[in-house]
């Protein structure tokens, strides 16, 4: 079942790059067919799932290579679940409703089509993997996709930006590649056994904790790259300014998540003791970026870079929530993992369209779209609005129990991070002013509004930004039981006294 | 009877969904229509509710209907709920009966817009929110709700969104707006933090309300200042006021209804409805009431010298909202509560009259080209005159019991700010008297052949209902809290109880302090008089410069060192920052490539393509290795 | 005073720097290749010495393995060198540098 | 008075991967001495990779044999290991004479120089190969070497005509003398310290008794190792390699960076891992400092080069620093790492000198104006080759990233190993520097699949034709590449069979 | 006696080195090496290796020197190399202290032999019963059999190597003097750093 999730796009792509040439648009379909069935296939997973149970269901446990202690172990919790779904789900949507960019002579369907496969049987396979070595493999592989899809079909200097993207990654998982090597054999050294299973290493607890800690740095560096954390951020808006809109919307949607949600897997879960000592850090820096990402964004002159820069930001609550340790902060941080992705990426599709349409992303060139193109406006409102953390829309309920359960335990960090919410509302609304309203000259008077097509990718993802805005419960009566085990795991270790359950302050006294 | 509560918000979310549907198929005026009619609806869904209330006994009427859980990890949980009791249903009648009125208006107001169903769809959720925000049982909801209106003055201030400045100015209202949710936020983190829970009433620890008891002063003062801050940026307090007089730049309608009688008065409902906390923190109450009567006092100022007759109520506004903080801060919420009603009502009252004296000089907002319209809008001139009159403070129009409540519980509590408060009384009946006479009476100075012929006449029936009713009840508003009868007072009684600070002025010092009020606002009219009706100088041109100065007219110059501060450091700042990024940070990424790929270029130079010298680096090796191998033993 | 094996140690040391250095200072090819084979002979009278030393035939099977290595070498490292010395009789090791970088 | 030598026993059978080669070459020689015409020239690669398949059958035998109750045994008087050692290493050494004799069948210049003694030099020095990787006796070891190397001076210098292969053959000659005159004078100061040149005999003197001075033998440990690391180009003895590599004709190139480092390594490894364990502590910072030294220049100079082939030729320099790695950590599974990486770079390498050999015109038509002159390896001749040959870019690109180490390829699980072998040796320092420096090489990678696809090609760009020869073998490294990379376990555990012990002791 | 023998045999081995070193004719090269090659024969006969002394001035001194002096003969290059200074900047003094260091080391290790040795006779006694010769064969054929085979190869490859690269590279048309050679008689390029 799990298998599948990532092995069947393998060979939709497979089968996408034998299509012959002449028939390569038929390519697209068949690999949309792929995209579609592999979502199908995921809310299959959303369904089966049981509820109450924060452990690993569904578990694949086959030997891989043996040699190296290396199992194909794949297992899916309420941390990874939704994740799994945002994956499966908007892959089909972009993939059918985003026509591809680049110009007609240069654009092989077959070939973005394939990659576009590719990534998403990494990006699920990273989601699922359980085993260190199938996680980094994953985690890894995705940047080669990514990288053609920056460098093939992107805007300007694409292709500096996809060689940006590939190599600051890279040094990362160079750190994260030593750090998974240095658990598995330190672990050998302890046990005798070779293994690179995540549970067998996280119950085994055989490192000291100076050692423990250096390598939740290692692996730190490698997530705090993909994530971003400020102040390792700068690929972030060249990789998404020079992006196809697909590409931004799956790296704002789906990859930047690996970088959470490897924190959350790997790093805590496995050096819960390292995870508290580095906690401040994090904290500290998610909150910079918070505070730092917004201000820089409101000077972008380019729409597509302001929301890049506004993605940092939204991390940088992630991360907040990822570190605060409570059951409401970590869940919060979880269900804002996928509710950045879908707020984020519809504003990205908008920046697509209007990019198709004007040829321009820059702000000072548009201006008073709302007039020519209203549906559109309403999308962006939308969108935007649950990117503020408009109450009553899905941006709301991650942002809000981030905030309310880090405050108990970083105070004065949940205090900064909260003005983050005035800042996203200037430079958001600043840009919509400016872009949206006014009298529309020229070319923007004349632009077209949201097609069909276009209209048939945004409504499902509007559709998720209210309906979990309004009733996340089920969202998060899945996510909890997961995040409550992690967060035991580490008030084992923490120095605040926080009740797993969360009790009070009044009742600590 | 009760059970009908859910319909109250229900209906308007209604219209808005079928507005949002179908609202360009519905066309005009029928959109309009439904609209008004799901919000009247809603209305006589809270008068079915309200009457459900009063069957309860005083102990009783908190009725909490729960209707599912909305968010819930761990020990937080808050549910989608309504608490109805006597402090939600108040404001649930007044928001729904002036919504529906105002709803009404705008159908012959909004005539002709080509958005004219989006605009509906627009107040139609603005209600929805208020309702929300005062019907929600727990101080997330009540959030959502104050989120909500806030974004829908924001959609619906720039409204207009191709004239620059309604597009900024509705912007601006929803930031500063943000910066009160600031404090909303942290406030509600603090208190979740120190009690466990965010719902009213019920649940774990009996509920937010009754357990903020056992808060110590520290926190509940900084709650208290918190929901301050939050209350300052929706209600227009200072220094967030800012926004405000820049929202006149939405449709009149929207003016009346959400910047003058409900969305700006959700602060006041907030800090009632924590209560508990407020009251155990004397000092933040103090602030408070020091805050709201600077405020009165500042706006009033600033409203002396408007031109825009739609600014002069803007600045009025702030200055009556902060006649009402200042009777919270003090501990009268009855009294505050009274006024808002009261407000409700004349506001909306003028900001009609003057929408319809605008409408019928085809958009004139400048009060200089306005005078004499008392002949041409009879019955517009006539509402105003009666608002005018309500919020001068003459007997026996609503605004004077209202006001003289709130100026006799200060007085008790504390003479000095009821000074302050006198002054605004003053001014209050100074201003209102210049717009009244400048607008309705004088000369005619509309017809200025600079901007053509016009012909005004009086609005369509749609506009004057709505007038006419607003105007009875600005006349007969006052009855429902009348000295010593006290109806709106023992309403809510089982609200605030023993936490309500009750006049113990002696009956004859209230008559005196009363008189005192009636006085002062003659004195204003009469000045205003003086000015504007017998100045011919000012009957010709429509103002009189020695007494409206530009500072005034700049409020003090507030607004313009905000925009200076945004628009210089802050710029600076950004810009700054922006530029670290792309140089410091940015640049140390790249900077480390580029020293990467120059050491390569550099150590091109070793490999020299002389066999000679490969060798020398071979002989090198190898001493190296010797070193190497001789250290390593 | 006695000849030890040092004697030959130190002297096959001594061939064996200057062969090097002969290498890296002469630009000749065929000089340099000279300095080569001295190398190897010091490297041949080191085997020697020590096979005396430990009375041992096997250092001087390793010599004569080695002569016919040098003598292998030679001749495919003056083709070499006549290959390139055909076309341009007074190339210097120094000149080929065409390859660089 | 003489007494009749007694010829050692000889276990031929178990020679046969050796003795196949070098019989395969004789063969061919001598028959085209006697067949006139050019139906031997015709059929010289077929029968080259006949011959590479029958001494890959008989490593095959080999294995098994040395699987199947044999155990691993010196033979000829102890001066040859038979174990699954050297099997494993002339297996990869058979393949990497087999992927290159496809690649210079396809090359027309050196078709026109003559390919039989081609051929027969490349069995040749492959035997060579072999024989370093068998040698139980540093005597052995030296010949093998000297085989191995002697006809790669050859093979560089083939292209007579061209100045630049000349050049190469005259660098390494000259270099490479010097080297073994090193490698050479270190083998005599180890006779002198342990009485014995034979691996088995060393090993078990130096076990028995350690001595208080060791200064001769460090000294010859030392000069041991640079001859064979001059022959794996490690830093600092690397300077060679690019301009070797450069100069030489493409298939040579390929057989070098394949074959002969297989080789190299293959006798750095037996030395180090079994005869001087005992020096462990000595000889691991002495490969430590290759290791960073190769690392570091490889990548930071291979970026800046504006030549694929000399790309690939720094590339190999960090890649043998990878494989560095692997020896430094001094364990069984540092050496079965080292191997595998070996089997898999083999691959890699191969195929991407075979790209470059294609791309360069190797088997289009010959055009007159550039015979003999710089061929098209410069990065400018990749333009948009994933327009005009998709396939060929997707090859390149595989195989590109696979050195890269990106997952699922064979490069990738080549260098998790090395990488796990020095984690557990405790290095992580050089584990460090290693990723580090991986990620400096990526963007070199990078930057050549950048200009397949992502650039325009020129509009007067040659037509790339593939020769089915050269193709074969591209697809044989391609998959082979891929197919290590998504189920290597069988590989590794072949490699970890590999691990060699102390043969012919006492 | 054998000091003597041993310092005259040494000097004709230095002087000769330093002579193939210094030399500014490669002839004299030649015949200086040839000096050296022949003082190390007498040294070998010091040090009991009759056999090797006399192979060594066969086919050393004999056939090597004479290939040597053949090839410098054939082509004409017997051209004096100017010797006054080295064109590559501190390659000499780099080269005598480089290698200088090497020999230093070679001889710290040779001065430690002096307490240190290897297991004696592994192979073979060397001043036991039989002549050189014999106990030569002896090992080769037996212990070294292998090596001795291997050398084949190496015969092998060096007649392989010397026909094809005594080819004129005229295999083919295209060639040479025209575009193939390339203009090695061009002015030799400036040595260059980066290309």
């Amino acid at each position: 079942m799990l298998s599948a999730l990532v092995i069947l796009p393998v060979l939709f792509a497979v089968a996408v790059a034998l299509v012959p040439a002449r028939h390569a648009p038929a390519a697209r379909w068949l690999g949309v067919a792929g995209a579609t069935l592999v979502g199908v296939l995921s809310v299959v997973v959303l369904v089966r799932f049981d509820v109450g149970d924060g452990g690993f269901q569904m578990v694949v446990d086959r030997s891989w290579i043996s040699e190296l202690g290396v199992s194909w172990h794949l297992g899916i919790d309420g941390i990874s679940l939704f994740l799994v779904v945002l994956t499966g789900l908007l892959f089909p949507l972009v993939m059918a409703g985003v026509k591809p960019e680049g110009s007609a002579g240069q654009h092989d369907a077959r070939a973005y089509t394939a990659w576009m496969l590719l990534l998403e049987a990494g990006c699920l396979g990273a989601f699922l993997a359980l085993d260190l070595f199938v996680f980094f493999v994953m985690f890894e592989v995705v940047l080669v996709p990514m990288y053609f899809l920056i460098g093939g079909w992107g805007h300007g200097d694409s292709s500096k930006a996809a060689t940006k993207f590939f190599l600051f990654t890279m040094t990362g998982s160079a750190f994260l590649l030593v750090g998974i090597v240095a658990v598995a054999f330190l672990n050998q050294q302890a046990t005798g056994t070779l293994t690179f299973d995540l549970v067998t290493l996280a119950d085994s607890q055989s490192l000291a904790t100076t050692t423990g800690r250096w390598l939740f740095l290692a692996f730190a560096a490698a997530f705090a790259v993909k994530t971003p954390v400020f102040p390792l951020h700068t690929w972030l808006p060249d990789a998404h300014t020079q992006a196809p809109t697909a590409a931004s919307v799956i790296l704002a949607g789906v990859m930047l998540k690996l970088g959470t949600y490897g924190f959350l897997r790997f790093g805590i879960f496995l050096f819960p003791e390292a995870a508290n000592y580095f906690a401040p850090l994090l904290v500290t820096l998610g909150v910079i970026g918070i505070v730092y990402a917004a201000v820089v964004a409101t000077m972008q002159p380019d729409l597509k870079r302001l929301i890049a820069y506004s993605s940092v930001a939204h991390l940088g609550f992630i991360v907040l929530g990822l570190f605060a340790f409570t059951g409401q902060s970590v869940t919060g941080g979880v269900i804002q993992m996928v509710n950045h992705g879908v707020s984020t990426g519809v504003l990205f599709l908008i920046v697509g369209m209007i990019y198709e349409r004007r040829h321009t992303r820059e702000i000072a060139k548009l201006g008073g779209l709302q007039k020519s193109a209203p549906v559109m406006a309403v999308c962006f409102t939308i969108a935007m609005f649950s990117s503020i953390g408009l109450p009553g829309l899905n941006g709301f309920v991650g942002e809000f129990l981030v905030l309310i359960g880090s405050f108990s335990t970083r105070r004065w960090w949940t205090i900064v991070a909260t003005t983050g919410v005035i800042l996203a509302a200037l430079y958001l609304l600043w840009a919509y002013q400016r872009v949206f309203h006014g009298t529309p000259e020229g070319d923007n008077a004349t632009m077209p509004d949201v097609t069909r097509r276009e209209g048939l990718v945004l409504v499902p993802l509007l559709a998720c930004i209210v309906v979990m805005g309004i009733y996340p419960r089920p969202v998060l009566d899945r996510i909890e039981p997961a995040v409550d085990r992690l967060v035991a795991r580490i008030d084992d270790r923490s120095p605040y006294d926080v009740p797993a359950d969360g009790g009070t302050a009044e009742e600590q006294r | 009877m009760l059970s009908a509560v859910w319909l109250i918000p229900a209906l308007p979310l209604c219209g808005v969904l079928v507005l949002a549907l179908f609202g360009r198929r519905l066309g005009e005026p029928l959109a309009g229509w439904v609209a008004t009619t799901f919000v009247a609806g809603s209305f006589v869904a809270g008068v079915v509710t309200w009457i459900g209330l009063l069957g309860h006994d005083e102990e009783h009427r908190q009725v909490v209907f729960r209707l599912f859980t909305w968010i819930s990890v761990g020990s937080f949980s808050v549910d989608v709920g309504f608490l109805v009791d006597p402090l939600s249903i108040t404001w649930v009648l007044f928001v729904t009966f002036v919504g529906a009125l105002i709803h009404l208006y705008s159908i012959s107001y909004m005539h002709g817009d080509d958005r004219f169903g989006t605009f509906f769809c627009y107040l139609n959720l603005f209600v929805f929110s208020m309702l929300v925000l005062v019907l929600g049982d727990n101080l997330v909801l009540t959030f959502l709700g104050w989120e909500g209106v806030g974004a829908c003055s924001y959609l619906l201030i720039s409204f207009w969104f191709q004239r620059d400045a309604a597009a900024t100015a509705g912007k601006k209202a929803f930031v500063t707006n943000r910066i009160g949710d600031w404090g909303f936020m942290t406030a509600m983190f603090l208190l979740f933090w120190t009690l466990g829970t965010l719902t009213y009433v019920g649940g774990s620890g009996g509920g937010l309300l009754s357990a903020s008891e056992t808060l110590t002063t520290g926190t509940a003062t900084a709650v208290a200042l918190l929901l301050f801050v939050a209350a300052a940026g929706k209600s227009a307090q200072f220094p967030l006021f800012v926004w405000l007089p820049d929202a006149m730049e939405g449709p009149t309608p929207v003016s009346a209804l959400i910047h003058a009688a409900t969305m700006v008065t959700a602060g006041i409902y907030l800090l009632a409805r924590l209560n508990p906390v407020l009251h155990l923190a004397p000092s933040a109450g103090d602030v408070i009431a020091v805050v709201g009567a600077f405020t009165a006092l500042f706006a009033a100022t600033a409203a002396v010298a408007q031109r825009d007759i739609k600014k002069v109520l803007a600045y009025s506004t702030v200055s009556q909202l902060g006649y009402m903080f200042l009777a919270i801060g003090t501990g009268a919420y009855v009294a505050a509560i009274f006024h808002t009603i009261t407000h409700a009502f004349f506001k909306a009252l003028l900001f009609l009259g003057a929408g319809s004296a605008i409408h019928a000089l085809d958009g004139e907002q400048d009060m200089r080209r306005m005078g004499a319209l008392r002949a041409v809008l009879p019955i517009t001139a006539t509402a105003s005159i009666i608002g005018w009159l309500a919020i001068a403070g003459v007997p026996p129009f609503e605004g004077f019991f209202s006001k003289d409540e709130i100026l006799a519980v200060v007085w008790q509590d504390n003479p000095g700010l009821w000074f302050v408060g006198l002054l605004t009384a003053l001014l209050t009946a100074y201003y209102m008297s210049r717009q009244v006479f400048l607008v309705f009476f004088g000369h005619a100075r509309w017809d200025d052949p600079a901007h053509g012929s016009r012909h005004p006449h009086e609005s369509p029936a749609l506009m004057t209902i709505p007038l006419i009713v607003l105007g009875g009840l600005s006349i007969v508003g006052g009855l429902i809290n009348l000295p010593g009868v006290e109806t709106l007072g023992h309403f809510l009684e089982p609200v605030f109880g023993e936490r309500e600070l009750h006049l113990t002025v002696s009956g004859a010092s209230q008559v005196a302090l009363a008189a005192v009020a009636v006085v002062v606002a003659v004195v204003g009219i009469l000045i205003a008089r003086r000015l504007y009706l017998r100045d011919p100088v000012a009957l010709e041109t429509g103002e009189h410069p020695s007494v409206e100065p530009e500072l005034l007219r700049r409020a003090w110059g507030v607004d313009g060192a905000f925009s200076a501060f945004f628009g210089g450091p802050g710029r600076r700042l950004a810009l700054a920052a922006a530029a670290f990024d792309r140089s410091v940070i940015d640049g140390a990424v790249r900077g480390t490539a580029s020293v990467v790929q120059r050491t390569g270029q550099r150590s091109r130079v070793i490999q020299s393509g002389l066999v000679r010298r490969y060798a020398l680096g071979i002989v090198v090796g190898a001493v190296v290795l010797m070193v190497v191998v001789a250290v390593g033993a | 005073m006695t000849v030890t094996d040092t004697w030959y140690l130190v002297l096959a040391a001594l061939l064996f720097g200057i062969g090097g250095v002969g290498v890296l200072v002469r630009r000749n090819p065929l000089v340099m290749f000279m300095c080569i084979e001295l190398m190897l002979n010091a490297a041949n009278l080191t085997f020697v010495t020590f096979a005396r030393a430990l009375d041992d035939v096997g250092g001087q099977v390793v010599v004569f393995f080695v002569l016919v290595v040098a003598a292998a070498e030679v001749v495919v490292g003056l083709g070499i060198i006549v290959s390139i010395l055909r076309r341009r009789p007074d190339a210097t090791a120094d000149d080929l540098n065409v390859l660089a970088g | 008075m003489i007494d009749a030598i007694e010829v050692p026993s000889i276990d031929w059978v178990a020679l046969l991967p050796l003795t196949s080669l070098l019989f395969g070459a004789l063969l061919l020689l001598a028959t085209s001495a006697l067949v006139p015409g050019r139906l031997v020239a015709r059929l010289a690669a077929p029968f080259t990779l006949v011959v590479c398949a029958v001494s890959l059958g008989a490593s095959v035998f080999v294995w098994r044999r040395l699987g199947e109750g044999t155990a691993p045994f010196a033979d000829v008087a102890d001066a040859v290991a038979i174990d699954r050692f050297g099997v494993f290493v002339a297996a990869v050494i058979a393949m990497a004479i087999a992927l290159s004799t496809l690649l210079a069948q396809s090359d027309r210049s050196l078709q026109r120089l003559g390919n039989i003694e081609l051929y027969a030099l490349f069995l040749l020095s492959g035997s060579g190969g072999v024989m370093l990787a068998m040698a139980n006796d540093l005597v052995v070891l030296f010949l093998g070497l000297e085989i191995l190397s002697i006809a790669l001076y050859v093979l560089a210098g083939y292209d007579v005509r061209r100045r630049e292969s000349r050049e190469a053959g005259l660098k390494y000659f000259v270099l490479g003398g010097f080297a073994s005159a090193f490698l050479l004078y270190g083998i005599a100061l180890l006779y002198g310290a342990t009485g014995s040149t034979n691996l088995g005999q060393i090993g078990s003197f130096l076990a028995a008794n350690l001595p208080s001075h060791q200064g001769l033998l460090l000294a010859g440990l030392a000069l041991l190792i640079v001859g064979l690391a001059f022959k794996v180009a490690a830093v600092p003895f690397h300077s060679w390699a690019p301009d070797v590599y450069d100069g030489s004709p493409t298939p040579v190139t390929a057989f070098m960076a394949s074959a002969a480092k297989a080789a190299a390594f293959a006798g750095m490894l037996r030395v180090l891992f079994t005869t001087f364990p005992t020096l462990a502590d000595q000889w691991r910072p002495v490969i430590w400092v290759l290791a960073v030294g190769s690392l570091v220049v490889g990548a930071f100079l291979a970026i800046a080069q504006d030549d694929v082939k000399r790309m690939l030729a720094y590339s190999s320099i960090s890649q043998a620093g990878f494989i560095l790695l692997g020896v430094e950590a001094g364990s069984s599974f540092g050496v079965s790492s080292a191997l595998f990486y070996l089997l898999a770079y083999t691959f890699m390498v191969a195929g991407s000198f075979a790209v470059v050999a294609i791309v360069a015109g190797g088997g289009g038509r010959p055009r007159p104006a550039d015979e003999g002159r710089v061929p098209q390896h410069r990065l400018s001749a990749f333009r948009g080759l994933s327009a005009r040959r998709p396939t060929l870019a997707f090859g390149f690109t595989v195989l590109l990233l696979a050195q890269a180490g990106v997952p699922f390829t064979s490069g990738f699980v080549a260098k998790f190993g090395v990488l796990g072998a020095a984690v557990g040796a405790d290095s992580y320092a050089l584990a460090i520097v290693a990723m580090l420096t991986a990620v400096v090489s990526a963007y070199m990678y990078l930057r050549i699949v950048l200009t397949m696809y992502l650039v325009a090609p020129d509009p007067g760009a040659p037509r790339v034709s593939i020769p089915a020869m050269a193709g074969a073998g591209l697809v044989v490294a391609v998959a082979v590449t891929i197919v290590l990379g998504v189920v290597p376990g069988p590989a590794l555990s072949l490699a970890r069979d590999a691990v060699p012990t102390l043969l012919g002791a006492g | 006696m054998e000091l003597a023998v041993f310092l005259v045999a040494a000097a004709f081995v230095l002087v000769g080195a330093l002579g193939v070193v210094l030399s500014r004719n490669p002839v004299h090269s030649a015949l200086m090496l040839v000096l050296t090659l022949f003082g190390i024969a007498v040294l070998f006969v010091q040090l009991e290796a009759g056999f090797l002394a006399a192979v060594q001035v066969i086919v050393y001194a004999g056939a090597i020197v004479v290939l040597f002096l053949f090839v410098i003969m054939l082509l004409g290059v017997d051209r004096i190399e100017g010797l006054a200074r080295d064109p590559l900047v501190a390659q000499r003094p780099a080269a005598v202290v480089v290698m200088g260091a090497v020999v230093a080391g070679i001889l710290v290790g040779v001065d430690a032999f002096s307490s240190s040795q290897g297991a004696p006779s592994m192979t073979g006694s060397l001043s036991g019963a039989g002549s050189n010769v014999e106990k030569l064969a002896e090992v080769i054929f037996t212990r070294q059999l292998f090596a001795f085979e291997a050398t084949s190869a190496l015969l092998v490859i060096a007649v392989v190597g010397a026909v094809v690269l005594s080819r004129r590279g005229d295999a083919d048309s295209v060639d040479d003097g025209a575009v193939g050679d390339d203009g090695d008689q061009a002015v030799p390029p400036a040595p260059r750093g980066v290309r």
